[in-house]
């Protein structure tokens, strides 16, 4: 099972190599790309300095594993990349990346959408959204 | 016996967030056991998942099973 | 108004420094990417080797800022970056980015997917595919 | 006079793709205009931009307009 997992937040030139490593698969005419950036929400009054992922790795990964298998039953994908952050993310860094091309723009961008909702509702992580003060509570998506 | 695994705010809860658990039949036994033992998980939001499966409604836990207490899920 | 411009590909180390310099802006969530990449379709048995961009470019900035706009109105984004190529842009090579920021993802995956079909169907661009003989065709999107 | 732009395979047609060109009163007299000096525009599908503006339909042209002939786009 491929692993999807990153120690800490995910590096903007990472995203850039990983798009410049599709130049030699020249059947792809359009990427889609998500990512998840930690945001500095303020709650009850403290702000937001950074998420504290942790995840259970084993489902995960199978559950991953199933999200990516669907998508390439369903949609006419060449390639598709899914990364994740466990640890410490910081306001403004980003925790999640996902990365999905197709020959046509319309697979890309249904693919892309459909894996980012379901990895949000079915992939077993969890964010704690840790304050300045350091004290902390845990996430809820929306 | 089962292995049990507690995650996210239910890990805040259990002293440990893996440990070593009686065997319960079922999950429904399992959750009530576990209220007994943790009464504050009583009013905390969370799904058992029995080996990985997470199954709609309750499920029976072979002896020796790992079974994982899944608040929800805030990845992304 | 705002140049879109860019000569030859836009380079994978251009899109991951664009996404770093967002890390700054501590109320995006969400980013959504679209990219553009010369396919090596063949035509009539010939292999496109690279696509060779021009544009309006007039009338094409005034078409963009009006797609910007009307974006920026509907969806409550936090930033919206727009690149095309003009000239050569080789097989596996990007010739269009957009790139679309906000809070929470839902605004930036719809608005990401109408900017990228506004552009293809209301901005004045074309692309001539040549081919490894040197010859050329008009590109027609789908 | 105006101030004629051809673009994409309509620039193939003309020998210039920048030109002045006699003025026509509206885009349904130039384009018939164009056609008479260049038949292979015949069969070729464009709009015609005033000023930058693709009306549905034609419109007239005022003296001294940049007009530019507008194959299906292709940008993307």
């Amino acid at each position: 099972m491929k692993n999807i997992f990153i120690q800490g937040s995910i590096a903007a030139s990472f995203i850039g190599e990983s798009i410049a490593k599709h130049q030699s698969k020249t059947d792809i005419g359009a990427h889609a790309i998500f990512l998840g950036q930690v945001r500095a929400d303020v709650i009850d009054g403290q702000p937001v300095s950074r998420i504290d992922y942790t995840a259970y790795e084993d489902m995960a990964l199978q559950k991953v594993h199933e999200i990516r298998e669907a998508a390439f039953d369903k949609y006419p994908l060449t390639c598709m990349h899914i990364y994740h952050s466990l640890g410490s993310v910081g306001v403004g860094e980003i925790s999640f990346f996902v990365f999905v091309s197709s020959a046509h723009r319309a697979a890309a961008f249904d693919a892309l959408r459909e894996i980012v909702d379901a990895i949000k509702a079915d992939v077993p992580i969890w964010g704690k959204e840790i304050f300045a003060e350091g004290q902390g509570s845990w996430k809820v998506n929306q | 016996m089962i292995h049990l695994l507690a995650f996210g705010m239910i890990a805040d809860v259990l002293e440990h967030p893996e440990k070593d658990w009686p065997w319960s039949a079922d999950t429904a036994m399992l959750r009530a056991a576990l209220i007994k033992a943790y009464p504050e998980l009583r009013d905390l939001p969370f799904v058992i998942a029995v080996n990985m499966d997470v199954a709609g409604g309750e499920q029976p836990i072979p002896p020796g099973a790992t079974v994982a207490l899944l608040p929800p899920y805030s990845g992304g």
